[in-house]
């Protein structure tokens, strides 16, 4: 099938195949008969060789023949599209549980053991189940080589799921607009061997994996990866949607409070609150409701590595 | 038929009254005067939205950033879906020849309402202006895509207000207009013009006429909720105060589903017009045809779920939008096999409107087609919001809507101009334009099923190759459009003097001089027979 | 169509609007007293039963539908019957989520 | 030009566009009406308790007064079928005084709740949770938009006083004056609808 790889990588792309061939096939096989058909009767029919029409009202048997050859066959269409549906709707029972959070412009997939990762990473031939959070605006997780998609809505619950068949790496991409970086809002499915996965797993169930030696900045710069921060904010000076950090630590920030405007020192102790309440200080010139707070992500170990981090951005 | 009989009365386009220059437009109640002002203002903004479309292409025709930032994309796309739909299709067919046609088919002088119809048009402007407006002021263009989508649409810093607000008071316009025609088509049908004596493309402009008026109501309500969200933070659909944004969605499609087929049932009516003329011969299935207009208008209003596929309705919801979908898919069958029937045992005059029509149905198919891949279940949870939905509604909107209003722009130009245009340019622009057309957007069905998502300014390198053709057959279409409309506007100028029955047609239009009279009859015509009588 | 010229004159006389009115407030008292007591669920639908009933008066005798051509009656009906069939066919989805 | 070209007047015509733009109204209201029953169907139990907060003393007295009110301007068309003039003229005249007591009654009801921080955006609204957000936001907008009903209906009535003062309404030509008394009583029939659902179902 035409798809980003050509695999067939989950459950859903034969009954995707089925109802897409069925009815592309009898579309092409109309289009094409109707097309000859009407351009015979342009040529035949033309007023070179027929310069007399004959008037003909209409035929009742014809009407109601392709009233109801069309309508069976959309019937039919139909009920393959249906039945290729209902099975989204009915996780198996023993399917893995994964939560994506899901705000301006990143995933961050959770797993039961409190593992976080910008990646989806599944074992093969094994249900999983996706809770599907978000913090902000609609998302929608889509998976091309899976043929299957579904919206993410805040203050919903809702759930997908699906069975990755092959190993390998596919596309994820968000599906429904949502802002400015929503082309990249993108990530990636790695369905493993289920030996592999299970050693993945277990791993400190830390958010992110730096080499071993790594300084606490370097740390917080990866799990600002992981969280998405550099959709918004730029370590070099830029203005994307947030303000940027180069300078950040230390300096003098004009915020809104409460409606009213007021000068504080960016010191560990306001770092924090952005972070956790970031729509209490407003920086000013920055719009109110776009970042969202990191409560049910970052800990405050998490946090005190960032702040390591930023204090790098300082002039060099 | 042809003879000319009435000179007296002065032509629509000559006759001076009450004011001079443009303002003997502008205040003009005339419905054929106010048909050629909207038919300027809405080629404008065509113009407009088209550019758009052609920049977009441009920069989608390699990955990475080519010549716009991604802000300014996603304000392209909003405006382009904006003027395109609201400003150019929906109004389109009904108001240029729907206004200049409405009244003369059915052997009337003007529409019920005159003055009511010239304040649609200032509806009209006034709605788009405010679009427009919004592009230059406030804190950056409104980037939300033309459907508005809550939660974004009130958490965007771009500016919504003028935007949403153009957008009801173009709602506003679309209802007037809708109102006028069916007073008018209800109270002053030429006597002994019975309902099923009436011409096609009255006949689709009555079942549009109350589709506008029953369903862009909700969709007027659902915007000033937007704008009372926006404004004084009433919660509808935001989910922080408890509202839910699914709920938006339903209200939207509600008035955008059935919109759809306000765009699509009026340009089936102008195909309904132009093929028996060119085939000198009755219509098949006459009542069949009437029939299954008003089946769409009404099936068509109860199919808005299936924008909704993937947002996770209940399955009784996702049965029957599924299920009526493909329902409402047999109507538009029906008219396409009496369409194709009436060429059988004809004698066809291929002439340049004629091969609009044919155009039109091949398009239209394949739009038709691919929103039944659409309308099933297990495909579309795949195909949603990719570039395969593109291709659908450009193939059956600018195909299907766009076709059609060529077509009928071709075909009623000597009467509305009372010039002939010359038709070796017309065909060779149709060619250029078709072929543009098919490269450009057939290519999008194919992307569309590798999985690149729509809305997206940057892409996949996988998606390269595709987006390269399908970025030229924009340009070659562009061409192809500007060929079409030179020739038109040079035509003006030189065209031979066009007869008034050039075509051989037997609607009332064609009994009357070309350009018509001011007060379009001499004596307002009996009816005896139906409107296709070729014997 | 002709019929309608010769019905333009119907007059309805000045008693029965008060009549219609008596009526219409006598219908919204009960429709108060009744919710006041607790009817649990059938509240609603008495509330909703006798607002119909309430508006089928305005509609008929105020607003002259019962005297005027059938086709206007026709399309209220038509457009009251659409409206139930919008909200019906929208609360599919939510009765059944 | 159009005096050229509209050469009778077509009174049923002029009826039919009224009533089309009635419809238009009903289903502008019936959206919110889908709203509506979509959240009190999710939001059964905060719906009932704000709803016992309004004053059904006031929603009762307002919805009479709208009901008499209609009456006069119904029997006011009869009036002037029998060429009474100043009695149309006088119930017209009734009909624009209750019209305002139903506005001024709004408007103090409205100040009721603004005073108690009743209002969308106020914080103390949102305290009290999602589903009374919902219902005074529906409650504000609904009655609200329904209030600006009340004021267009006012102003086209008062055109038509005075254009049955100048005598270009009478027995022959009264369309207009039943047009804006179709206006009025739409305004009434939505009324007659909100009342239950706000004031009444608890
Ligand atoms: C002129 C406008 C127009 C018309 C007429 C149609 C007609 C149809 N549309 Fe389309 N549609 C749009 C404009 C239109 N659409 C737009 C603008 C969008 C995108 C909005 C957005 O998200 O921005 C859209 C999106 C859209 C979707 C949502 C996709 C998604 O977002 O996931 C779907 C899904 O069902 C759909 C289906 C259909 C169907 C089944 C028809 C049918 O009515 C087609 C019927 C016609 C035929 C089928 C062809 C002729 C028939 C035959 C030759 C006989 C053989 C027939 C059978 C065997 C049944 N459309
Ligand atoms: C009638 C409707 C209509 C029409 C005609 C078009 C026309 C075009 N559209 Fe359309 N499009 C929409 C309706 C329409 N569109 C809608 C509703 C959307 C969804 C928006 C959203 O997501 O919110 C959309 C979205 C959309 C996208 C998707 C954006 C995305 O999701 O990322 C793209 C991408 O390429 C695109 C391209 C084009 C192009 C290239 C043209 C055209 O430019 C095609 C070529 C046209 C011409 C070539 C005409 C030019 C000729 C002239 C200007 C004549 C010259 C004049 C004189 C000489 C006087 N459109
Ligand atoms: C969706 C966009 C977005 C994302 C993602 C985002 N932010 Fe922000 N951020 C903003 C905006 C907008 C502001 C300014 C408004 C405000 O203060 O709330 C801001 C402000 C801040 C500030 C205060 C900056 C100053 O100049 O005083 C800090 C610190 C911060 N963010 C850290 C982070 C961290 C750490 C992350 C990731 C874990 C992150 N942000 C993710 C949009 C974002
Ligand atoms: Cu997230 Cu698009
Ligand atoms: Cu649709």
């Amino acid at each position: 099938m035409y798809s980003t790889t050509g695999i067939e990588a989950s459950n859903y792309v034969s009954t995707y195949n089925t109802a897409f061939y069925f009815i592309a096939g009898v579309s092409l096989l109309l289009l094409i008969g109707l097309t000859i058909t009407m351009l015979y009767f342009v040529f035949r029919y033309n007023k070179k060789k027929n310069p007399v029409a004959t008037q003909i009202e209409g035929n009742t048997f014809l009407e109601i023949t392709w009233t109801v050859i069309p309508l069976v066959l959309a019937l039919v269409m139909f009920s393959l599209g249906w039945s290729g549906w209902k099975s989204t709707t009915k996780p198996p029972k023993d399917a893995m549980n994964i939560t994506v959070v899901a705000r301006m412009w990143s995933f961050l997939f959770v797993y039961e053991n409190g593992k976080q990762s910008p990646d989806l990473i599944v074992p093969v031939n094994t249900p999983v189940k996706i809770n599907l959070v978000s913090l902000d605006v609609i998302h929608s997780l889509f998976i091309p080589d899976f043929r299957i998609k579904s919206d993410i809505i805040p203050g919903r619950e809702k759930f997908m799921w699906f069975l990755p068949e092959i190993e390998g790496k596919y596309k994820i991409f968000c599906a429904e607009y949502c802002g400015l970086q929503h082309s990249y809002m993108h990530s990636t499915v790695n369905v493993m061997s289920k030996d592999k996965f299970k050693s993945w797993y277990a791993e400190s169930a830390k958010a992110v994996t730096v080499a071993g030696n790594a300084s606490p900045a370097d740390i917080g710069e990866a799990i600002m990866r992981a969280q998405g921060c550099f959709a918004c904010h730029t370590p070099d000076g830029t203005k994307l949607i947030g303000p940027s950090y180069f300078n950040l630590f230390g300096s003098q920030q004009t915020i809104i409070r409460d409606g009213k405007e007021m000068t504080v020192t960016v010191d560990p102790e306001y770092i924090k609150r952005c972070i956790l309440q970031p729509n209490t200080d407003i920086v000013k010139g920055f719009p109110s409701t776009v970042m969202q707070s990191y409560r049910s992500t970052l800990s405050d170990n998490d946090i005190l590595k960032i702040i390591e981090y930023l204090k790098t951005l300082n002039d060099k | 038929m042809s003879t000319q009989k009435n000179f007296e009365e002065p032509s629509y386009l000559e006759y001076k009254g009450k004011y001079k220059g443009i303002f003997s437009w502008i205040l003009s109640t005339d419905h054929k005067r106010i048909a050629i002002l909207y038919l300027f203002s809405l080629l404008t903004f065509f113009a407009t939205g088209a550019t758009l479309g052609l920049l977009m292409k441009l920069e989608l025709i390699a990955p990475g950033k080519t010549i716009m930032t991604a802000q300014t994309y996603n304000a392209f796309f909003t405006l382009h879906g904006i003027i395109m739909i609201f400003a150019v299709v929906i109004p389109g067919l009904p108001a240029v020849f729907g206004n200049f046609l409405l009244p003369i088919m059915i052997g009337a002088k003007d529409v019920a309402f005159p003055r009511l119809n010239l304040l649609s048009w200032y509806f009209y402007v006034t709605g788009v202006t405010l679009v427009l407006i919004s592009q230059f002021t406030g804190q950056g263009p409104p980037d939300t895509g033309w459907t508005f989508y809550a939660p974004y649409s009130f958490r965007t810093t771009g500016n919504m207000l003028p935007a949403v607000f153009g957008a009801f008071v173009l709602g506003f316009s679309s209802i007037l207009t809708g109102l006028n025609f069916l007073v008018t088509i209800h109270r002053m049908r030429a006597p002994g013009m019975t309902w099923l004596k009436m011409p096609l493309f009255p006949w689709t402009l009555y079942a549009t006429g109350w589709v506008q008026l029953l369903a862009t109501p909700i969709i007027g309500i659902t915007l000033l909720m937007i704008i009372a969200e926006r404004t004084l933070h009433i919660g509808f659909f935001d989910p922080t105060l408890g509202g839910d944004p699914l709920l938006y969605q339903h209200l939207f499609w509600t008035y955008s589903h059935p919109a759809v087929y306000i765009m699509i049932l009026p340009a089936m009516g102008a195909i309904s017009e132009i093929i028996p003329t060119f085939c000198h011969k009755t219509i098949f299935g006459y009542n069949f045809i009437v029939a299954s207009s008003i089946a769409i208008a009404f099936v068509g209003y109860f199919i808005w779920g299936h924008h909704m596929f993937t947002s996770g309705m209940s399955g009784t919801a996702q049965y029957v939008f599924s299920l009526l979908t493909f329902i409402v898919a047999i109507p538009s069958a029906i008219k396409v096999f009496n369409w194709i029937a009436t060429m059988h045992k004809a004698s066809i005059d291929l002439q340049t409107p004629f091969y609009w029509a044919v155009g039109f149905l091949f398009v239209f198919m394949i739009g038709g087609f691919s929103g039944l891949i659409l309308g099933s279940l297990a495909t579309d949870i795949h195909l949603h919001n990719t570039h395969f939905v593109v291709a659908h509604f450009h193939f059956i909107v600018f195909g299907g809507t766009g076709f059609a209003f060529f077509g009928a722009m071709h075909y009623w130009f000597p009467k509305i101009t009372g010039k002939m245009y010359d038709s070796r340019w017309a065909n060779t622009g149709l060619i250029i334009f078709f072929s543009g057309f098919i490269t450009l957007y057939g290519e999008m069905f194919f992307l569309g099923m590798k999985g690149m998502p729509r809305r997206y300014y940057d892409y996949d390198e996988i998606f390269h190759t595709g987006n390269i053709f399908s970025s030229l057959g924009a340009v070659v279409m562009y061409f192809g459009l500007a060929v079409i409309i030179i020739n038109l506007i040079s035509s003006l100028r030189n065209g031979a003097k066009a007869p008034s029955d050039p075509w051989g047609g037997k609607t009332l239009e064609w009994t009357i001089p070309s350009p018509p009279p001011v007060e379009n009859f001499e004596e307002i015509p009996v009816i005896t027979k139906g409107p296709y009588n070729y014997k | 169509m002709k019929s309608i010229e010769n019905e333009k004159n119907h007059i309805i006389p000045y008693k029965t609007f008060l009549y219609v009115l008596a009526v219409l407030i006598a219908l919204t008292l009960t429709s108060v007293t009744l919710t006041q007591i607790s009817l649990g669920a059938l509240t609603v639908t008495i509330a909703l039963i006798i607002a119909a009933i309430k508006s089928s008066f305005v509609l008929r005798i105020f607003m002259h539908l019962k005297f005027e051509n059938k086709m206007f009656s026709r399309a209220v009906i038509g457009v009251i019957m659409l409206l139930c069939a919008v909200i019906t066919v929208t609360l599919l989805d939510y009765l059944n989520r | 030009m159009s005096t050229i070209l509209v050469t009778h007047r077509d009174d049923l015509a002029s009826k039919t566009g009224m009533w089309l733009f009635l419809f238009t109204e009903m289903l502008l209201f019936g959206g919110l009406f889908i709203v509506y029953s979509v959240y009190r169907y999710r939001n059964p139990v905060a719906f009932h308790l704000a709803a016992r907060e309004l004053s059904v003393f006031i929603g009762t007295i307002n919805t009479i007064i709208l009901l008499i009110s209609s009456t006069t301007i119904a029997m006011s068309i009869t009036a002037i079928q029998k060429n009474n003039k100043k009695l149309a003229l006088l119930l017209l005249g009734i009909t624009v005084i209750l019209g305002l007591a139903f506005l001024v009654n709004k408007y103090f009801e409205w100040g009721e709740h603004i005073k108690e921080h009743i209002y969308p955006g106020s914080s103390i609204l949102a305290l009290r949770g999602h589903g009374d957000v919902l219902f005074y936001g529906l409650y504000f907008f609904m009655t609200g938009l329904h209030a600006l009903h009340i004021i267009i209906g006012l102003v086209f009535i008062l055109v038509i006083a005075t254009s049955i003062l100048r005598d270009k309404i009478n027995s022959e030509n009264y369309v207009l004056l039943e047009n804006s008394g179709l206006y009025w009583h739409l305004v009434d029939l939505i009324w007659i609808f909100l009342f239950p659902l706000f004031y009444l179902i608890t």
